[in-house]
């Protein structure tokens, strides 16, 4: 049994996994939005919903414009998905406890099957990284054939966001342990770090300072996006140049 | 006319109608609910004490349980494997007769189409479960599915929710407080 | 004691006669302003609030069909087919992840404030006007805060799981998050719902055993049932007293609390626009502000429709909540300034962009109009006390104020989640079948109220009479004022 | 109490029933009752508004709805101590919520408040019905006279004073003095 | 293999069974309404629940990335890249994520059809007879009357085909791929015949450069090889020398590849090959030493002014390319396709020799060749497949045969394949999906999906060893569909005589070792075996062949800039009063339509999703009075299309442009859409109907010199946009830009 006052809040830690973009070489090319949505079962809305800002992407491509022609250019390109935050604040606002911050792997959880649709969580997310069910999207037969059997396939009325793919955490810590040793850094990755082909996502443990990902993390000049709304993002971002 | 028929109600006679008739509705939802709870019968009624009884380890049909998330169902050239040695499967006459279960077997086997089967330990869609680390950290076959020497179609000793999983969980975690965290958390189970 | 005095009494019963001698132009003044003043034995006006009650033209029938059809269709049949297809039936997105279910719980849940003030805050501080229409104000208070509960179960996208957010005890070892402003919501909405129900039934039971001894038939039974075998003992009105005592009392922080919690969720989150220190009273004052403007609204049908009820409902009262709603327009025009001038003031970059979108946006209409119709309008109108008396003008104000403040809940919610931190986010909100179940909750208020018209004698008359006895003229020199004796 | 005389069944007495118009006879006529030797606690009064005890010159009512709103809030409290302080040590896994306290501060006091109140309302609400004996449709001693204002008194006289008591109230102003009938309510 | 796979339906419902959730979750498993039906026979090394990968080849576009798909029971899960394969190096591009969604398409041809020509519906045929009508069209018609229309991938098929039209005398297979045609592969390697004197399909080390110059080539979408590219332009960003290196972009309207340029300079579309000459005489300049003749007719302030770059830009182009140790200049894209596309390409190759970097890192080379390939060979140019149409027309051709290409919707209108097709007696389709071509066939024999097949892939470019990437099938086919190297096996061995001696194989698989077997003696391979069995296995199991070393071959660059280079403006072909640009959509391409989840991704630039636009710059926007979401009539000489409004701010005010990938008419449900009656109507438009008949000097079409007019309809149509219109361009918050 745990006691309340044993839990460890994430504060204390600088948090376990964690990714690095490079938003230099980040060309936009939506090869981890394609991945994403394969991996994780997610669904696609059609036309209309899509236009009306119901699109399920977890992790969307932000990219603005500065300056007016001929002197105008396109901001870096910006993946934006759920940071993982340390302190997130879709978390305490969940009244069925859906979406709770796990102490094992410190990562930022939502629980498609205790969720019931309160949309609070997403209101409150700073980054606007969640997606909500909002129908029964059709995926005609044999389209079910290709679901990835790792991951729930939501239904309506659900939230759901970015997971930093915790299936492949879990097969890999099972492989390990399996294997009787610890998980290798680089041995396994996210859905869209894999399919980057600029390899401008990288991921990996934050808190092994021996990681690409930490490494790359203290390399300088990084952001992490509205960290000054204190929410502890897990993810960097180099604006490059 | 309400009230007449309110003040009717009322007598004993009246109460013990309305009894009756919730009674009926009462029964008639737990007969549906009963009958919702009933599984479909399964194209063998797969003796499971016989071959277990030959002494037969669960993990030769299930060997998926010791591998992965999925114990899996036998192939059925594994069935025949054995099978087409044993006389009495072959032998029409004595099927017929004596062994009516190893019909569908053969047929199956004989048409080449794979037999139907209810699945009957399952856990909702929305729960990643995996055998392999189970059967790792020493649990045995029987601790979930019950005793297989002693049923023939398999059945559920219990029902599988999430109290049951969280029980042994703790169990199992005992003080050891990182694995308590490891085996409760929510992301162990739910992605 | 002259308001109780037998001769006095029978004085003013003769004078309220058309055959009544010529008497004292003062006081007749005062009497037909004043229904305090203007006693009628306690066995007439019962007879004409049973009557009032039993009263039904085909006009009733026809609306109340009407809003039959409309609640089951629009209400019941729409939600419905919303939990079957999911809530991509509505308009809400992503920002807008909320939408109108949640103007319309505040909106209810403001509506709800009205009934509490007047039947609470009235009587703690004895204001006598309260009397004849305490009852009609706090059924509002019920019947509102049972369309908030309706709208904040239409906003949930698995409504059928509702039962998680209840605290007890379940194999899955999971409790609700009482971290959650949500969760307080619904202990809070709980809480002020099942306590201003049981505080609308306490002074109805002498009004229903009245009704029980005045009924024959279905009523009679129907009456008897609910009148629990009240006699009207010493006993019996000691309890009751002190519970509506305490109630009064205690009610008033919870009715604080429930808008001020229904403000958190909007200030406790991560947005800017939201994260405001003033949400919670501001809010309250805007519930008052619509609330009040519904009582009017609503006594201004009753009065007009129903029968007997000019007697009970006159123009001093509508003067009254005249009044007090002016009072409250400004209060929450000081509130919303305060909250405007903060987060102008503030700096923040996206603060900034969203009272920009406010005013400029492409709803910017609505913050214009808002301010008309929760400031100009009643500040115009209210100050005068001819027109403030008169009822059907006060309607129109409480119209306008309910309309302006469904605005100012509409700008608060979804057109703030319009705006946030990511640009590349923002998007508008377009309401689809939200709108049906509007319709369907404001459908079912009326329905349910028009149904309670006819079963429930709206008009307390106990306390009436109570009020009629603690009543009196008096006259100080050459001039005659009225004076209320403490009774309590 | 006196609403519970007639269940007492007290051989040889008789109850009454005198309905008075207004209250200053029936003010007279409980004093007038005193001297006549029935004592406070064999009177009664049924009125349809709420007359004080001091208006009537009776004793003050006993009530026991402030205890028992008393005792609704302290168990609401309680109850809000155990979700808010007990739950948390039920889990038998951590559940962490961004990085607020297990144990929230802020969250508490709402929550304590409100299930405070639900408590007290409650109860208050309960206490009525316990106190008054409700919901009670047993025959009880009652006139309709009642909700159209009149006051009636109710007392318990020895059956051979009948006349006298009668007389003395019909002197006092009562519009009917008779045998407390047994309605259905 | 594919036979012993069997049971692809082990579990009937999806392993995550969405459907079978009882609506109360929460309440336990719906277990009542699942069957389960185990593996007849469990394949070797399968175990439930566990995925198995397969290495294969990637067949969405023809570059050839090698692929690893995970399967579980059965079914495909997910594509990855392949590490081992040196062209991708496990990286993939959002076609070949979304590759799975045509392998369980539901529009797909599921059985052999015979079918009146434009008819939606037709009837089941069986192999057998599918078989027994190629044999017979094939036996009963001239050699001369034979004709094979196949896309770019895949070749192990082409190489088939291309055998049996050796050895039988009927017409050599055609190759043809809208991609290629975007791409003006025909003119980059005429212009590397040109100047290096040998055709070859030329390579840009973009990784290993400090400055790259790189007019019009959009080599980070569908450029020739993009995944390989755009993990050269990390390289060109991450640099190996730690220093960013600096990326430039000419072209008219700034795509996704420009939108990652340090600098974007929109010249006046035609005036690439002036502006490359004129950077090359800057440059020289600044070198100092003779002006080589290459540069030495243009004149800097003319290249200026006409294409609206000013001279100082220039000279700061010049000097940036000039003083860097490794200038690299790419041409491609919208300035290959226009008149003087040969023009451009030889004036931007030019440039190369001024940095001296062929043959070096960061520099030009000649891709390596394929193992199994001895020289390059190009798809057909559109000026060939112009003169193919025509054959069509003229009743040369009995029988087509068409395979991997859609040419009713790649090929551009105006040639006006639909009719010719009606002077071809027999059509026969081995199309997978009912596209517009296969409706207009006689007979559908639908090939496998791609990751249904066997085959391999010649890496054309992309990487510096030379691969050959393999496919094998990862899961057993879906429905009853037949290799179309099987069908026509089978059909010339019942055709017999010439036909059966010409393909002597039992199967496809017979086929494709006989082809690789030659690499088993090859050195400094990948793998090596002493026996084919042993070769195939290890080919299959690492998805191809490569090589170890470099096989990029040097360009004789000797002679490079002793000549004369033309610097001539393109012509324009219409009245029309803008430049029109189509560009071939990065997330669709030629042939994506038909999978949802590539039709839900948002355009890199525009993040527009299911449907087409008009990008037209604010600018022109407001003068011709159009808003966002407008429908406006765009009119060329050759057509005219109906398409809505995205104002895009970083297009010339003189150029519109218009992507390519949408616009079907058949092909599925996502690709078409449906009108308020359930009509099946176009998503999208398609651009090619606007382009006329007009070709560069290499024969590859002029297709960016078009010239066109807009005109307003009144009509609206919304675009779906990830982006918010408020957010990204202020519209709507009250402060209109």
């Amino acid at each position: 049994m745990i006691k309340p006052e044993e839990i460890k809040m994430s504060t204390d830690e600088s948090g376990k996994w964690g990714m690095v973009i490079d938003q230099d070489i980040c060309t936009g090319c939506q090869a981890c939005v394609a991945a994403c949505a394969m991996e994780n079962n997610i669904s696609f809305v059609g036309e209309a919903d899509s236009g009306y800002g119901r699109s399920m992407h977890w992790i969307r491509i932000e990219r603005f414009w500065e300056g007016e022609y001929p002197e105008v250019k396109m901001t870096p390109n910006q993946p934006m998905m759920c940071q993982q935050c340390g302190s997130a604040t879709c978390e305490p606002v969940c009244p069925a406890f859906a979406t709770i911050h796990s102490q094992a792997e410190q990562l930022n959880l939502q629980v498609y099957n205790r969720c019931i649709g309160t949309r609070y969580c997403a209101n409150n997310c700073p980054y606007q990284v969640r997606s909500f069910n909002w129908r029964d999207y059709e995926r005609p037969e044999p389209l079910p054939n290709q679901f990835n059997p790792d991951v729930t396939v939501r239904r309506r009325g659900v939230m759901e966001k970015c997971t930093f793919c915790i299936q492949r955490i879990h097969k890999a810590q099972d492989k390990a342990k399996s294997e009787g040793r610890e998980v290798l850094d680089g041995e396994f990755t996210t859905a869209c770090a894999q399919a980057c082909p600029a390899s401008a996502i990288t991921f990996g443990r934050v808190d092994d300072p021996e990681s690409l990902v930490s490494q790359l993390a203290h390399r300088g000049h990084g952001v992490k996006h509205l960290e000054e709304l204190g929410t502890l993002p897990n993810v960097t971002y180099f604006k490059g140049g | 006319m309400i009230k007449r028929l309110f003040d009717w109600l009322k007598q004993p006679l009246g109460l013990i109608a309305v009894g009756i008739a919730f009674l009926a509705l009462f029964s008639l939802a737990a007969y549906g609910i009963f009958q919702s709870q009933q599984s479909p019968a399964q194209p063998i009624q797969f003796p499971h004490a016989t071959h277990a009884a030959r002494g037969l380890q669960c993990l030769y049909c299930h060997p998926g349980a010791a591998r992965g998330p999925s114990a899996g169902i036998p192939a059925q050239a594994k069935c025949w494997a054995c099978h087409q040695q044993i006389q009495k499967t072959l032998d029409s006459q004595l099927a017929d007769t004596q062994f009516p279960l190893l019909k569908p077997l053969v047929a199956a086997v004989t048409s080449n189409t794979p037999l139907e089967w209810v699945p009957v330990a399952m856990v909702p869609d929305f729960v990643q479960f995996n055998h392999r680390a189970h059967v790792a950290a020493g649990q045995n076959c029987e601790n979930c599915h019950g005793d297989m020497t002693k049923v023939t179609v398999a059945e559920n000793p219990q029902v599988f929710n999430m109290g049951f999983c969280l029980n042994c969980h703790k169990k199992v975690a005992g003080e050891n407080h990182e694995l308590l965290v490891k085996l409760t958390d929510c992301g162990t189970c739910h992605y | 004691m002259a308001g109780y005095n037998n001769n006095a009494v029978h004085k003013k019963v003769e004078s309220a006669h058309p055959k009544a001698e010529s008497h004292h132009h003062d006081e007749e003044h005062f009497r037909e302003k004043h229904l305090m003043l203007d006693p009628l034995p306690r066995g007439q006006m019962n007879d004409m609030v049973m009557e009032s009650m039993t009263t039904t033209s085909w006009k009733f029938w026809a609306v109340f069909g009407l809003l039959s059809v409309i609640v089951a269709v629009c209400l019941f049949y729409v939600w419905g087919y919303m939990i079957s297809e999911g809530l991509g039936v509505t308009g809400k997105n992503r920002p807008s992840y909320w939408g109108l279910f949640l103007v319309n719980t505040v909106f209810w849940i403001g509506i709800s404030h009205a009934g509490t003030f007047i039947s609470a805050i009235l009587r703690v501080f004895k204001a006598e006007f309260r009397r004849p229409f305490t009852r009609a104000a706090e059924l509002m208070t019920t019947f509102g805060l049972v369309q908030a509960g309706f709208s904040v179960f239409m906003h949930l996208g698995r409504v059928w799981l509702f039962y998680w957010l209840l605290p007890y005890p379940n194999q899955r070892m999971l409790w609700p998050n009482l971290h959650s402003p949500l969760s307080w919501d619904l202990l809070a909405i709980t809480t002020y719902l099942l306590s201003s129900t049981m505080y609308l039934f306490l002074p109805l039971i002498p009004d229903l055993a009245m009704a029980r001894d005045k009924s024959t038939g279905w009523r009679k039974t129907f009456y008897k049932t609910l009148a629990l075998g009240f006699r009207g003992t010493e006993g019996e009105w000691t309890h009751l007293r002190n519970a509506m005592n305490i109630f009064a009392f205690a009610i008033i922080p919870v009715m604080f609390s429930v808008h001020t919690i229904v403000s958190w969720d909007f200030a406790a989150a991560t947005r800017p626009g939201w994260n405001s220190t003033i949400f919670g009273p501001y809010f309250v004052v805007g519930a008052l502000h619509s609330g009040m403007g519904a009582v009017v609204m609503v006594l201004a049908v009753v009065r007009g429709t129903m029968k007997n009820m000019k007697y009970f409902i006159r123009p001093e009262h509508f003067d009254a909540i005249g009044k007090l709603m002016l009072i409250i327009s400004m209060a929450w025009a000081y509130f919303f300034f305060n909250d405007y001038m903060v987060q102008w003031y503030g700096g923040d970059k996206w603060t900034k962009q969203l009272l920009h979108f406010h005013e400029a946006g492409p709803m910017g209409w609505m913050w214009f109009a808002m301010l008309i119709a929760n400031i100009a309008i009643p500040w115009a109108v209210l100050w005068n006390p001819k027109w403030r008396s008169t009822p059907w003008i006060v309607f129109v104000v409480g119209l306008i104020i309910n309309f302006g403040m469904y605005l100012e809940r509409y700008i608060i919610v979804p057109v703030s989640l319009s705006i946030n931190r990511m640009p590349f986010t923002w998007r508008l909100y377009y309401p689809r079948v939200e709108v049906l179940l509007g319709i369907g909750t404001l459908a079912f208020f009326i329905w349910l109220y028009m149904a309670a018209s006819r079963l429930i004698p709206l008009i307390p008359v106990w306390e009436v009479e109570e009020g009629q006895m603690a009543h009196e003229l008096k006259k100080f020199g050459r001039e005659t004022v009225v004076s209320v004796s403490e009774l309590e | 109490m006196a609403d519970n005389i007639s269940r007492r069944e007290r051989s040889g007495q008789v109850s009454l029933l005198a309905v008075f118009p207004d209250l200053e006879p029936a003010a007279d006529a409980i004093d007038h009752l005193r001297t006549l030797g029935i004592s406070d606690d064999q009177m009664n009064v049924i009125s349809g508004i709420p007359v004080t005890e001091a208006m009537l010159g009776r004793p003050n009512q006993w009530t026991n709805v402030p205890r028992l709103a008393g005792g609704g809030a302290v168990l609401g409290f309680l109850g809000a101590v155990f979700l808010m302080y007990g739950v948390p040590y039920l889990y038998p896994y951590p559940i962490q919520v961004s990085t607020q306290a297990v144990i929230p501060g802020p969250p508490t006091v709402v929550v304590l408040f409100e299930i405070t109140m639900l408590g007290m309302l409650l109860s208050t609400f309960l206490g009525v019905f316990l106190d008054s004996y409700f919901p009670n449709y047993r025959p009880m001693e009652y006139v309709k006279e009642v909700s159209d204002g009149k006051i009636a008194v109710f007392f318990i006289c020895p059956e051979e004073s009948r006349e006298k008591f009668t007389k003395a109230m019909t002197a006092l102003g009562a519009e009917k003095v008779e045998v407390a009938e047994v309605e259905h309510l | 293999m594919s036979d012993k796979l069997s049971r692809r339906d082990f579990l009937k419902l999806a392993g995550v069974g969405a459907a079978s959730t009882a609506v109360l979750t929460g309440c336990g498993p719906a277990s009542r309404s699942v069957k389960r039906e185990p593996y007849m026979q469990m394949p070797e090394y399968t175990y439930n629940g566990l995925s198995t990968y397969y290495a294969t080849t990637c067949r969405e576009c023809a570059a050839g990335c090698g692929l690893v798909v995970r399967t579980s029971q059965g079914r495909a899960i997910k594509t990855e890249g392949n590490a081992n394969n040196p062209l991708n190096l496990g990286k993939t591009c959002a076609r070949g994520q979304a590759t799975l969604h045509g392998l369980y398409n539901p529009d797909r041809v599921t059985d052999p059809i015979k079918r009146t020509r434009g008819n939606a519906s037709g009837d089941i045929v069986t192999w057998e007879n599918a078989t027994q009508i190629v044999a017979d069209a094939l036996k009963n018609n001239k050699p001369e009357e034979i004709a094979f229309l196949m896309g770019m991938a895949p070749d192990h098929l082409f190489d088939l085909v291309a055998d049996l039209a050796n050895s039988t005398g009927i017409n050599a297979p055609v190759r043809f791929g809208a991609l290629n045609m975007f791409e003006s592969r025909a003119t980059l390697s005429k212009a590397a015949e040109n100047l290096f004197g040998e055709a070859g399909l030329p390579f840009f080390d973009v990784g290993g450069a400090q400055v790259v110059f790189s007019f019009g080539a959009n080599f980070l979408e569908t450029w020739l090889s993009p995944v390989s590219y755009t993990r050269g332009f990390a390289g060109l960003r991450e640099g190996q020398t730690k220093k960013r290196g600096t990326f430039v972009q000419f072209e008219s309207r700034m795509s996704s590849t420009a939108g990652k340029a340090d600098e974007w300079m929109p010249l006046r579309p035609g005036t690439e090959a002036l502006v490359a000459l004129a950077i090359g005489r800057l440059a020289s300049e600044l070198r100092g030493g003779s002006m080589p003749r290459a540069f030495a007719d243009v004149d800097p302030l003319e290249a200026a002014s006409k294409s609206g770059i000013k001279l100082e830009t220039l000279e700061h182009l010049a000097e940036m390319f000039a003083n860097s140790t490794g200038a690299l200049a790419i041409p491609g894209g919208t300035a290959l396709g226009q008149s003087n596309g040969l023009a451009v390409a030889e004036a931007v190759l030019a440039l190369n020799a001024i940095a001296d970097n062929f043959g070096k890192p960061g520099g030009v080379f000649f891709s390596a060749l394929a193992p199994n390939q001895t020289e390059y060979q190009r798809s057909a140019s559109v000026k060939e497949m112009q003169e193919f149409v025509q054959q069509m027309a003229d009743g040369k051709f009995k029988v087509l045969f068409v395979h991997g290409l859609n040419p009713i919707f790649e090929l551009p209108a105006s040639l006006d394949f639909k009719n010719a097709l009606k002077n071809v007696e027999q059509v026969i389709s081995f199309a997978t999906f009912p596209d517009e071509t296969a409706l207009e066939s006689d007979y559908v024999f639908p090939d496998h999906h791609g990751l249904e097949s066997w085959g391999y892939q010649r890496v054309a470019t992309g990487s510096a060893q030379p691969v050959l990437s393999g496919a094998q099938p990862v899961v057993s086919p879906f429905y009853n569909t037949r290799a179309t190297a099987d069908v026509l096996i089978a059909a010339a061995q019942l055709a017999s005589g010439k036909f059966a001696e010409a393909l002597p194989f039992q199967d496809e698989v017979e086929f494709l070792q006989s082809k690789i077997s030659p690499l088993m003696s090859e050195a400094d391979g990948f793998f090596s075996a002493a026996d084919i069995d042993t070769f195939a296995a290890y080919f299959q199991q690492y998805g191809g062949w490569w090589k170890l070393s470099d096989g990029r071959a040097v360009p004789n660059s000797a002679d490079v800039l002793n000549r004369s280079l033309s610097s001539a403006e393109a012509e324009f072909a219409g009245e029309g009063e803008f430049f029109f640009v189509p560009f071939v959509s990065p997330t669709l391409a030629e042939a994506g339509a038909n999978k949802p989840w590539l039709q839900e991704l948002p355009d890199p630039t525009t993040t527009v999703m299911w449907n087409t636009w008009v990008e037209i710059n604010p600018v022109t926007a407001e003068e011709l009075g159009l808003k966002d979401d407008d429908v406006v009539t765009i009119t060329s000489e050759a057509g005219v299309l109906e398409v809505p409004v995205y104002r895009y701010p970083a297009i010339r005010p003189d150029t519109i442009a218009i992507p390519f990938g949408q616009g079907h008419t058949a092909y599925g449900r996502y690709a078409t859409a449906l009108d308020e009656n359930g009509k099946i109507i176009k998503r999208g438009v398609n651009p090619t109907d606007l382009l006329g008949q007009h070709f560069n000097e290499a024969g590859d079409l002029a297709f960016a010199g078009m010239k066109v007019n807009i005109k307003k309809t009144g009509k609206k149509q919304l675009l779906s946009r990830l982006e918010s219109i408020m957010g990204v361009y202020g519209v709507g918050l009250g402060e209109e830009k």
